[in-house]
């Protein structure tokens, strides 16, 4: 067992844990924002565990994370947009701790990987899950509020 | 000690699909079905199966719970129309 | 020639996809007319492959062939009874669309092709589910069928009933499937395989001298539930009359007259090459399960079949009943009781088509499938009603029908008791269709009362664009040409031993029979006739004697309609099956 | 250790299967069958795991420089997710068309077959 | 039926089904062993073949026949959504009201639509080689083409979906792929045989025979599927209403 897969259990077990609590108990706005918050949880440790497995392939996941995830929160964060209007779900700490959760693996990766193409991917993953969780979480704080019957 | 990840991924799964079944309100269990797509896509890539995680990312993530929730978006549509014509 | 087995899959699917492809500008009449030309290319290919099965045809897709025994690819095996099986949902495919030629109510706008091409597929699915020589293979066309059949089911969106029959359907089909798929995954993990000679081998070698454990128990319970949801035996076929009674009556002779019985093929296929070894489940058991549920689906099934009104209803409980006589008939595992239910089948299925097609007849001209507000309004009818009497005396195995030769030899082969169960479930069933035929078409007896738990067939929509004035020939026809084939099944010389020889080659090691007409097999069809028509007599001249009585109303009141209650059923009949499989674990 | 993973299996079947029989509104019955579904995932990957190997993909490793799992469960497994992705799209479909005929989802009050 | 017996029921049909899988979970090779022999032979033949992704192999080669019967699935659950989710007599379109969205959200779908159709098409081109294959990429693709209707409104989704060509695509597509099975059989080995094209060499995107060509085929099959099941189902949450007073 490898310090990687150490960290890559720990998040798993802590802040995975956590969203999935969070999604599952709870007034609805902040069942939304803690699914939005498990895209963040889970797509570091894809990124831990390929470093972990020594397998630079599975990366792909990471990447396939942090593009869809945000967009399952736009699902709901549009289609729940009735909803959400009276509450907004605002965990603005929560979705920066996140944020910087992000930014600190994708650079400790970035270190063990060392210059190369491989690096380029990592950035590009880091850009597209800060920003989009970042994003996310302004759609849900009302970023639909225009929306109606649409 | 390399097993401690495929416990904490199992339990995820088996602890998210009891609450996609324990929601009881479409809507919220969506979210939770979403959650368990993700915890499933980790449970396959600590399994070697980075294949099937993609596969189970790019259904279970995006597709399944767009789904679902147009579906629920239509039936409610459908609700407040039968009030409406009330 | 082997290498012409995918094809069956293959060509319809090339048609349906040319279909959709051009469907947005196709009129409908080349639309159709090019769904019969692609399904009876199809089966004129099944027809020449059958006739081309002695040896058994086995193809390797992508020819992947064994080297040292070993392959990693598919294998298709097209031995008479699979090819037989293709041929036969070839060609009611082909008249279930003959049938639907010209007269099948509005295609969506901008997709003319989009039903003959559902057809063509379910077509395909079929004959890819026979072939399959590989257990996955098997579990992805069992998916692709039962994908189409909910479509088809739910094809008219405007019906409450028929979206409802649709996804009960769909939601108990899906989660037999994916028990199946569970039991799969159960024999990979033991044997490391896929191929079903090759698992059979594999759990003959992995048991030794010790006979079959719990896992190759749970592992044939689990497939078993998958292929007897399809089959529709008791508990789990809760699905078959809500979604049979509410599809539309093309799609209706399909799922009743080949769909079902694919199950019973499956579960034939898959007792035979993977269970029927040492290390699988010991004969007596399976026999004592399948005997067990098999009795218990035709009794259900006909008593639920008499209590009916809904016409299609009826039907689907008498092909619920005729299933449970085919399980037992493959269940007692003998050379003659298989050979006496490929006939059966046979016979079953052109009989069983006609019927659905004579009452699809009164549902476009009436607008109705209810027996009572149909009482004597089709008189004018008379084609149609001698061909439901007609159809009715031969689901009773009046001789000659290829269901009294079937009825006749598997009677002899179950031997006892159980040939009771036969002439019964098929006398009750048969009455029942005689006493719908004597009301609706003779307007005999007076007008029965409304019970209190029952499905009503009026109020229907017609599946023509409107009411029919006048029954175009292709409706009659169809029906016409499905019992003449019924008919010729025991009549022409040579078939039966034919068809016995080609499922005792496949099933039973070549075990030699002799399968012809015996003066004790044409008396008890007789018998089993004169019995539907005094039944079907009674009830129509003194109604009240037969009216339901309340023993049968918890019977009754346990069809529902509620899909939690079926998924229940789902797992109590899993649960009896592996109670009855039981015995033969410990014993070993 | 040895044998948890086929029970977590098992353990979720069943919850699906009692979320199926218990459910109350038919969106929610299809989201129970999606989770059934996922049971058999678990199991096929399960018994295609082989202890200390990785996936059986060479661009970013050289054949037979490690032990590899077993590729045939992924290859179903991947068959089967597209499989149970279409039939939540079809049941859903046909939910859609419950809701509009019957005006409710609860199967509850959905009597019209019956006896 | 009652609540009361339906859960007795299902208590009696769980408690014997769980008995028989803790049974047969108990009776299974434990967890992690070693004996794989169909899956060893696979690796061999995928290597033999020159495809790098064994599963990749497995989907398109050696056991192609299953993948041609799941994008049957597909396209027949796609034919049956359409005719499923068709418009009914007593219904009619309405135009759905444009959306409000904020700036970011916009910005943010309107970068990463592109981002994300590429990665669909790189996760389509590499199947043979690393994770990924043609269904992965497609389910991206397609869904990427929705945050136009998520990020943005309904009717700019409309504007670049042009459903006639996607149904001839979906068409194509299963076409194309029984149509290179029927090659095999027509240069005399057998359907689906892998035998037409060089296996080229290992680790590159022209390695592995018929394929990459496979892949694609189902990539497109995918893509055009989920567009059009999505389709449907916006069409019905979106547009289609039921006429008054029915």
């Amino acid at each position: 067992m490898n310090g990687w897969l150490l960290a890559a259990t720990v998040e798993l077990g802590g802040a995975g844990a956590a969203a999935l609590w969070g999604t599952a108990t709870g007034p609805l706005p902040r069942r939304v924002m803690a699914q939005n918050l498990a895209t963040s949880a889970v797509c570091p440790a894809l990124l831990l565990l390929a470093q972990g497995y020594g397998r630079p392939s599975y990366v792909d996941l990471a990447l396939l994370m942090a593009l869809l995830g945000p967009v399952g929160t736009l699902v709901f964060a549009r289609l729940l947009a009735d909803e959400l209007l009276d509450d907004r779900p605002r965990a603005w700490t929560l979705t920066w701790a996140a944020a910087g959760l992000s930014a600190a693996v994708v650079v400790a990766v970035c270190v063990a990987t060392g210059p190369s193409r491989a690096m380029v991917k990592l950035l590009l993953i880091g850009a597209l899950l800060i920003g989009g969780n970042v994003i996310a979480s302004r759609a849900l704080a009302g970023g639909f509020r225009g929306v109606r019957g649409a | 000690m390399a097993d401690a990840v495929i416990v904490v991924a199992l339990l995820l799964v088996a602890a998210s699909a009891t609450a996609a079944v324990a929601q009881r309100e479409p809507a919220r269990q969506a979210l939770v079905l979403s959650v368990l797509g993700v915890v499933l896509a980790v449970l396959f890539t600590v399994l070697q199966a980075p294949d099937v995680g993609l596969s189970q990312l790019a259904v279970g993530s995006a597709l399944t719970p767009l789904l679902i929730m147009l579906s629920v978006r239509k039936v409610r549509r459908q609700a407040r129309a039968k009030d409406r014509a009330r | 020639m082997h290498h012409l087995l995918p094809l069956l899959f293959a060509v319809p699917l090339l048609g349906a996809a040319l279909l959709v492809a051009t469907g947005r500008r196709l009129p409908r009449a080349v639309a159709e007319t090019t769904g019969c030309a692609v399904s009876g290319a199809t089966a004129a290919l099944a027809l020449v492959l059958l006739l081309n099965s002695a040896p058994p045809l086995v193809e390797w897709v992508g020819g992947w062939r064994p080297v040292d025994g070993e392959s990693v690819g598919i294998v298709l095996v097209g031995d008479g009874p699979a090819l037989g099986m293709a041929a036969l949902d070839s060609l009611l495919t082909l008249s279930a669309l003959v049938y639907s030629w010209r007269y099948f109510d509005e295609p969506p706008r901008g997709h003319a092709g989009s039903y003959p091409a559902l057809m063509l597929v379910f077509q395909g699915a079929m004959c890819g589910f026979a072939l399959a020589g590989d257990l996955f293979n098997a579990f992805v066309f069992f998916e692709l069928m039962s994908v189409v059949a909910y479509a088809l089911t739910g094809y008219r969106i405007d019906e409450p009933k028929a979206v409802q029959g649709a996804l009960t359907f769909g939601v108990v089909n899906s989660l037999g499937a994916y028990a199946m798929l569970m039991g799969i995954g159960l024999l990979y993990a033991r044997t490391g395989e896929l191929a079903m000679t090759k698992i059979g081998r594999g759990l003959d070698d992995a048991a030794g001298q010790g006979g079959p454990d719990a896992l190759v128990l749970a592992a044939f319970v689990l497939v078993m539930t998958g292929l007897l949801v399809k089959a529709a035996a008791v508990p789990f076929h809760f699905w078959l009359p809500d979604a049979h009674a509410v599809a539309p009556t093309p799609v209706c002779m399909l799922l009743s007259g080949v769909m079902v019985e694919l199950g019973a093929y499956g579960v034939w296929r898959v007792y035979g090459t993977v269970f029927a070894g040492p290390g699988g489940i010991p004969a007596a058991d399976l026999t004592r399960a399948l005997v067990t549920l098999g009795v218990l689906t035709a009794a259900i099934g006909a008593v639920m079949c008499w209590y009916q009104r809904h016409i299609k209803r009826l039907l689907a409980y008498s092909t619920v009943a005729h299933t449970g006589l085919f399980l037992v008939g493959l269940g007692v595992l003998t050379p003659e009781g298989d050979d006496g239910i490929a006939l059966y089948l046979l016979g079953h299925a052109g009989v069983k088509a006609a019927l659905f097609a004579c009452t699809g007849a009164l549902l476009d001209r009436f607008g109705s499938v209810d027996e009572q507000a149909l009482h004597g309004r089709a008189r004018g009818m008379r084609a149609f009603g001698v061909m439901f009497a007609i159809g009715g005396l031969a689901l009773a195995g009046l001789p000659p029908f290829g269901t009294a030769l079937g009825k006749a030899i598997t009677e002899e082969a179950v031997g006892g008791p159980l040939t009771l169960v036969y002439v019964l479930a098929s006398a009750v069933t048969a009455g029942a269709v005689l006493r719908v035929t004597a009301r609706v078409f003779l307007g005999l007896g007076p007008r029965p009362e409304d019970a209190a738990y029952e499905t009503s067939g009026s109020d229907e929509r017609p599946e023509t664009g409107r009411r029919l004035s006048r029954i175009p020939d292709s409706m009659t026809a169809v029906p016409a040409v499905l019992l003449a084939a019924a008919f010729a099944v025991g009549v022409a010389p040579g078939l039966a031993a034919v068809v016995a020889r080609s499922v005792n080659e496949a099933g039973s090691g070549g075990a030699h029979t002799s399968v012809h007409w015996t003066p004790h097999g044409i008396l008890l069809g007789l018998v089993s006739t004169l019995l539907a028509v005094g039944l079907a007599a009674l009830a129509v001249t003194r109604p009240r004697r037969l009216a339901t009585p309340d023993w049968a109303l918890p019977l009754r009141r346990l069809q529902s309609g509620h899909v939690g209650d079926y998924v229940a059923w789902l797992l109590v009949g899993a649960t009896v099956l592996g109670a009855l499989t039981l015995p033969g674990v410990l014993g070993g | 250790m040895h044998v948890l993973p086929y029970l977590v299996a098992a353990y979720v079947f069943l919850t699906g299967c009692y979320g199926l029989a218990t459910s109350r509104n038919l969106i929610h019955t299809v989201g129970c069958l999606a989770v059934c579904q996922s049971s058999t995932y678990v199991l096929l990957l399960a018994v295609g795991y082989r202890d200390g190997a990785t996936a059986p993909v060479f661009s970013d490793l050289a054949p037979g420089s490690r032990p590899v799992v077993d590729p045939i469960v992924q290859a179903l497994t991947l068959t089967d997710i597209v499989v149970g992705a279409t039939v939540t799209a079809l049941l859903l479909a046909l939910v859609l068309q419950i809701a509009k005929r019957h005006g409710t989802l609860d199967p509850d009050e959905l009597r019209e077959l019956r006896g | 039926m009652s609540q009361r017996l339906r859960l007795w029921l299902l208590a009696v049909g769980g408690a014997g089904v769980a008995a028989l899988l803790v049974a047969a979970c108990l009776d299974l090779p434990a967890f992690g062993g070693r004996r794989h022999p169909y899956g060893e032979r696979a690796v061999a033949a995928s290597l033999a073949r020159h495809t790098a992704n064994t599963i990749a192999s497995l989907n398109f080669d050696q056991r192609a026949y299953d993948t041609l019967g799941e994008i049957s699935i597909l396209f027949a659950a796609v034919l049956g959504c359409l005719v499923l989710l068709r418009e009914a007599r007593d219904e009619h379109r309405a135009q759905p009201q444009p959306a409000e969205v904020a700036l970011p959200v916009r910005r943010y779908a309107l970068i990463a639509l592109p981002v994300a159709l590429l990665t669909g098409l790189y996760v389509i081109a590499h199947g043979q080689l690393s994770p990924g294959g043609g269904f992965q990429g497609g389910v991206v693709a397609a869904t990427a083409l929705h945050l136009l209707y998520l990020g943005a409104d309904y009717r700019a989704l409309e504007r670049v979906r042009p459903l006639g060509v996607f149904d001839v695509c979906d068409a194509l597509a299963v076409s194309a792929y029984a149509v290179l099975g029927l090659a095999g059989l027509l240069a005399g080995t057998a359907f689906l045989a892998n035998t037409l094209l060089p296996y080229g060499t290992f680790n590159t995107l022209s390695s592995g025979g018929t394929v990459p060509l496979l892949n694609a085929a189902v990539g497109m099959e995918v893509a055009s599927a989920v567009v059009l099941l999505l389709a449907g189902f916006l069409d019905q949450a979106v547009e289609i209403e039921e006429e008054r007073g029915s």
